[in-house]
């Protein structure tokens, strides 16, 4: 694929716009349609009307790397996917965010043994992850709370209220 | 496409389909030969989800294996594990207590209804229609909320175990399940009336992607696949494991071989579903749920054994070969995905593709299950 | 020699250029966010609520977040055509606005064949995707690239031949006058104007039918066909070239709705005959809209050749059997 | 129904090839070997053993008798220095079962096909292939299946380490 585009830095920074444009960006992350495996049946639950990713603006998934500004790696990532999962990654334009769904994707989860040959032990191996979400699934609450973490993550600061565990 | 049509265009382009790709559920590849929007040749190129559930299964003792099994087939993820402890306790001659097949049957029954609705909704979303997905979401949560009321789980369920299941399921549970079948069956209705009687879905899936009955034969092509194309094969029918001759119910065929009868056969059997679990309910005997003296480390003697159960795509079928030590000597894993797939080949042919992807959608495929 | 009046009509043009612009692109933005919030209602879901006051300020991070992003041009692409095809589908969906009358006085120019310059505008965006399809060098593209043509050819056909008919009735193109011609009640208006045709409410169905599919949208998104095509014609855009795209659907939307509105539905005519203006014209319009959005989201996508066959076997035969009626009745009862 | 047929049938296959001697194996099952085995017990109605050359003639049998294709596996048995491959096969109306088991030396691990009589058998056999390394002759399309394409190893093999 094409050689990646490295963004240069901007001379000049202006504060405000750029936290206005974090604003936008974090309110409007649309996902890519990619699922690996089981949790991309949680990731579709999280879309739907349950849970309802919509609510912060991120149900907009596209099917195509070059308009989606998040990556869900929801699911195992095979040796044999690896190359095309990093040229998914690649393809999507800057600025882009990867958001590591359930054990597999963090570190290999319960297909990591010893002498294991097919699999790759987490999505970090190949490209940064942003936000991880543990579970094997990980519920749908979990999935929207990495994504508001994520919007934690580009605006500093956290706009919605955290729920204790009881 | 006509011999002579075909002459004429002879030029063919390579598209490759996946292993990104909205319509391919997942990580399918499919390396289709075009000519224009006619599929030539369409080769799948599977393994993009391959991970090691034969290996792993070698490579551990029997119960650590328990939680592999729902993670193959994950939207259907109680009959994997049904089929897996079965072939086990064939091989190790346990005996499962009465109520503990009666609540595999439940809540497999439950897994079946939640798994043809996920199907429905992406069957739909395949043929470009994103409404009834949140429909069919919205009555599989219902479901979801009861299995993990007494599995613990919302999607991988490791809910049985080696003679009975871990759990005892309450009252709540037993309430909880015919209000949800009081309310599928009202919705039911709705489904035929939005879905079945729309006209544009009907040219979608009426006489498309036809599957001759010999061809399920000759591929190994199982449940409603081979349902659609006239053949009434059900595991559950032909030979009854757990509970199953007890309940009174039908086994849904339809002769027309096309993507509408593969639809008819799983909405049908949504209903038949619906009469197993209220049968079950009415008839769920007392008693305890797990079987007594069943060693915590499973040493089967020498041998191997087969033992099949009706997943909701087909027939899931599980081969232990064991050398008497705890772990399995070879453990294969028959999945009804893989052989409804390797058909695509040679149905797709001379297709169109937004014919084929119907076709693709109507097999139910769930691709970890594909390459495991 | 400039004359007060050169000034006076350089400012009036300036007004409206920006009016347009700010029409189009608030149209877009709004609609995007409608597009997401109705299919919320019927889908039992809240949809977009937490950006701002009931979601509203999604569009306004959507739009932001695309202005700011990466614009990547795949390897191979032809460079010029890849970069102005974006453009090439928004310009002439913005001049079309023009010549829309949305009330008696607001108007940008009324032109004698404002009708017509629709038409002929309306017919440069397929142009457009076709180039986006071609110049992005991918397959998916170019298979959407040649869908794209030949269902815009098949519903040029009837749509125009309903226009035709409609023409034969009103007498000119200049939109001004058809409005004029409807005043007074809904039983004034064209759709219901069975004593020119009597297949006037079928011959807006067929306007309707074609406008969905001219405008590419579900069920005959045959270039978007997202299962099918991943995202079709602008699989390659990314950032704003993608956006510009998004805007173009929803303009393309705006001014069929507006000529729907216009041709068949009395424009700024209040039905009952009281308080004619620009509230009426806007209410019609944006009901066309919500159906347009209804119709999406009800609908799974036809085939292509089921696609083709409607246009060729049924709704060409049907409209030119308005013409032929319409002809016919002028005619005999109307002595044209 | 069909079992006792079948199981003269296969019968027949032994009077007409005598068994290939495996060179380097222990001492073998007498081929073939046409067991009937209890349905509860074993899943199976018929476990029949055939010589390796001789699976082509079996799938006919099976065929014939309108057989569905179920499964192939492979088993390693490491410490008799040979693989097993077994074919299932079930009918899709008595529901009887029926294994078709052929051994073949590790060293030389090759399979006639039998993909020109059961289509389905195609995928199965690329997969017995992937893992395990046997050789199908006159498969189609003997490339990795579920292996990424370049795979060399077959992972199923009992002296596999990754």
């Amino acid at each position: 694929m094409e050689k990646q585009v490295e963004v240069p830095p901007g001379l000049i920074h202006f504060a405000m716009l750029d936290d206005v444009l974090n604003m936008a960006r974090a309110n409007s992350l649309w996902p890519m349609t990619f699922g690996l495996a089981c949790c991309a049946i949680e990731m579709m639950a999280t879309g739907a009307s349950r849970f309802d990713m919509a609510r912060f603006g991120c149900e907009v998934f596209r099917p195509s790397p070059r308009q989606s500004d998040l990556m869900i790696v929801c699911g195992t990532i095979s040796r044999k996917m690896a190359p095309a999962v990093v040229t998914l990654y690649d393809q999507m334009p800057e600025p882009k965010w990867v958001l590591a769904m359930g054990n597999c994707a963090i570190s290999g989860g319960p297909f990591k043994f010893p002498g294991q040959y097919g699999i790759v032990e987490g999505a970090d191996k190949l490209f940064p992850v942003d936000v991880y979400v543990p579970g094997c699934p990980p519920r749908p609450e979990a999935l929207i709370e990495g994504i508001l973490k994520l919007e934690e993550k580009l605006r500093g600061k956290r706009c919605f209220p955290t729920v204790e565990a009881q | 496409m006509s011999t002579d049509a075909q002459s004429v265009l002879n030029e063919t382009f390579v598209l490759n389909l996946g292993p990104q790709h909205p319509a391919t559920h997942g990580v399918l590849r499919i390396k289709l030969t075009m000519d224009g929007e006619y599929i030539v040749d369409a080769d799948p190129v599977i393994g993009y989800g391959h991970r090691m559930h034969e290996k792993m299964g070698e490579n551990r003792s029997y119960a650590k294996f328990l939680p592999n099994a729902g993670r193959m087939d994950y939207v259907a993820a109680l009959f994997n594990g049904h089929g897996y402890v079965g072939a086990i306790e064939r091989l190790a001659g346990i005996t499962v207590p009465e109520r503990a097949e009666y609540i595999r049957v439940i809540t497999s029954e439950l897994n079946r209804l939640s798994s043809h609705l996920l199907w429905l909704g992406a069957f739909l979303v395949d043929l470009g229609g994103f409404t009834p997905l949140l429909y069919c979401f919205d009555d599989r949560e219902q479901i979801l909320d009861l299995l993990e009321s007494v599995t613990g789980a919302r999607l991988t369920f490791c809910y049985y175990r080696f003679g009975g299941v871990c759990n005892d399921i309450d009252d709540d549970f037993v309430a909880g399940s015919r209000k949800f079948i009081a309310r599928l069956r009202s919705r039911m209705p709705m489904y035929d009336a939005f879905v079945t009687k729309n006209i544009i879905f009907r040219k979608r899936a009426e006489g498309i992607g036809p599957i001759s009955a010999e061809q399920c034969r000759k591929y190994g092509a199982t449940g409603p696949v081979i349902r659609g194309s006239g053949i009434a094969y059900d595991v559950r029918k032909v030979e009854p494991y757990s509970v199953y001759s007890k309940f009174n119910f039908d086994i849904p065929v339809f002769p027309e071989c096309d993507c509408m009868a593969r639809y008819k056969v799983r909405v049908e059997e949504m209903v038949q579903s619906m009469r197993i679990i209220e049968q079950a309910l009415d008839s769920l005997p007392t008693g305890p749920v797990m079987a007594e003296k069943v060693p915590r480390t499973l040493k089967p003697a020498k041998g191997d054994c087969y033992f099949n159960v009706e997943s909701a795509r087909g027939s899931f079928g599980v081969r232990v070969v064991s050398d008497g030590s705890e772990n399995a000597y070879r453990l294969k894993l028959r999945s009804p995905c893989f052989s409804n797939m390797s058909l695509f080949r040679e149905c797709s042919e001379g297709m169109l593709l937004p014919d084929a992807l119907a076709l693709l959608g109507s097999l139910d495929l769930v691709i970890p299950d594909i390459d495991r | 020699m400039i004359s007060s009046d050169m000034i006076m009509e350089l400012v009036r043009l300036i007004l409206y250029v920006v009016g347009f612009l700010t029409f189009a692109a608030l149209n877009a933005a709004y609609l995007s966010l409608m597009e997401r919030k109705i299919p919320s209602w019927f889908q039992l879901r809240p949809g977009p609520v937490e950006v701002g006051p009931w979601g509203l300020l999604q569009p306004v991070a959507d739009g932001l977040k695309l202005l700011s992003k990466q614009i990547l041009t795949p390897q191979g692409a032809d460079l010029i055509l890849f970069k102005l095809a974006p453009v090439m589908v928004v310009v002439p969906g913005i001049l079309c606005l023009v010549t829309i009358p949305f009330s008696n006085m607001i108007v940008a120019r009324n032109f004698n064949l404002g009708l017509l310059m629709i038409f002929s505008f309306g017919a440069v965006g397929v142009f457009a995707i076709l180039l986006a399809g071609w110049a992005s060098n991918n397959k998916y593209s170019s298979i959407a690239a040649a869908r794209v043509v030949a269902q815009n050819i098949a519903y040029e056909i009837p749509m125009l031949l309903v226009v035709i008919s409609l023409v034969f009735v009103t007498r000119t193109f200049n939109l001004h006058t058809i409005v004029d011609q409807q005043m007074g009640g809904f039983w004034h208006w064209n759709v219901l104007n069975l004593k020119a045709s009597i297949m006037m409410p079928v011959a807006f169905l067929i306007y309707f039918i074609c406008m969905l599919a001219e405008t590419n949208r579900a069920p005959f998104d045959m270039v978007e066909a997202e299962s099918e095509l991943i995202a079709g014609a602008f699989t390659e855009y990314s950032g704003m070239g993608f956006g510009l795209f998004f805007i173009a659907e929803y303009v393309n939307i705006i001014i069929g709705c507006c000529v729907g509105t216009i041709l068949f539905l009395g424009g700024w005519d209040c039905p009952f005959g009281m308080l004619p203006g620009l509230h009426w014209f806007l209410i019609k319009m944006y009901a066309l809209c919500f159906a347009v959005i209804w119709v999406r989201w009800s609908f799974p996508r036809t085939q292509f050749y089921g696609l083709l066959n409607l246009s060729w076997k049924i709704l060409i035969p049907f409209a030119l059997a308005n013409l032929v009626l319409t002809a016919f009745m002028l005619k005999l009862f109307h002595h044209a | 129904m069909k079992i006792p047929a079948l199981k003269s049938k296969f019968e027949a296959i032994a009077a007409r090839g005598a068994p290939a001697p495996v060179a380097g194996a222990e001492a073998t099952a007498p081929i073939p070997l046409v067991l009937d085995t209890p349905h509860a017990n074993k899943g199976i109605d018929l476990d029949v053993t055939v010589p390796a050359e001789r699976v082509v003639d079996a799938a006919k049998i099976m065929d014939d008798a309108k057989f569905m294709i179920e499964a192939i596996t492979g088993v390693d048995w490491l410490a008799e220095h040979q693989l097993e491959v077994v074919y299932d096969f079930t009918h899709v109306e008595s529901g009887e079962r029926v294994a078709i088991r052929a051994r073949i030396p590790r060293d030389k691990p090759e399979l006639p096909t039998i993909s020109h009589i059961y289509g389905g058998a195609n995928w199965h056999e690329r997969e017995t292939h992937d893992f395990f390394g046997i050789i199908f002759t006159g498969h189609p399309q003997l490339i990795p299946l579920l292996l990424p394409e370049d795979a060399k190893f077959h992972p199923l093999r009992k002296d596999f380490t990754a």
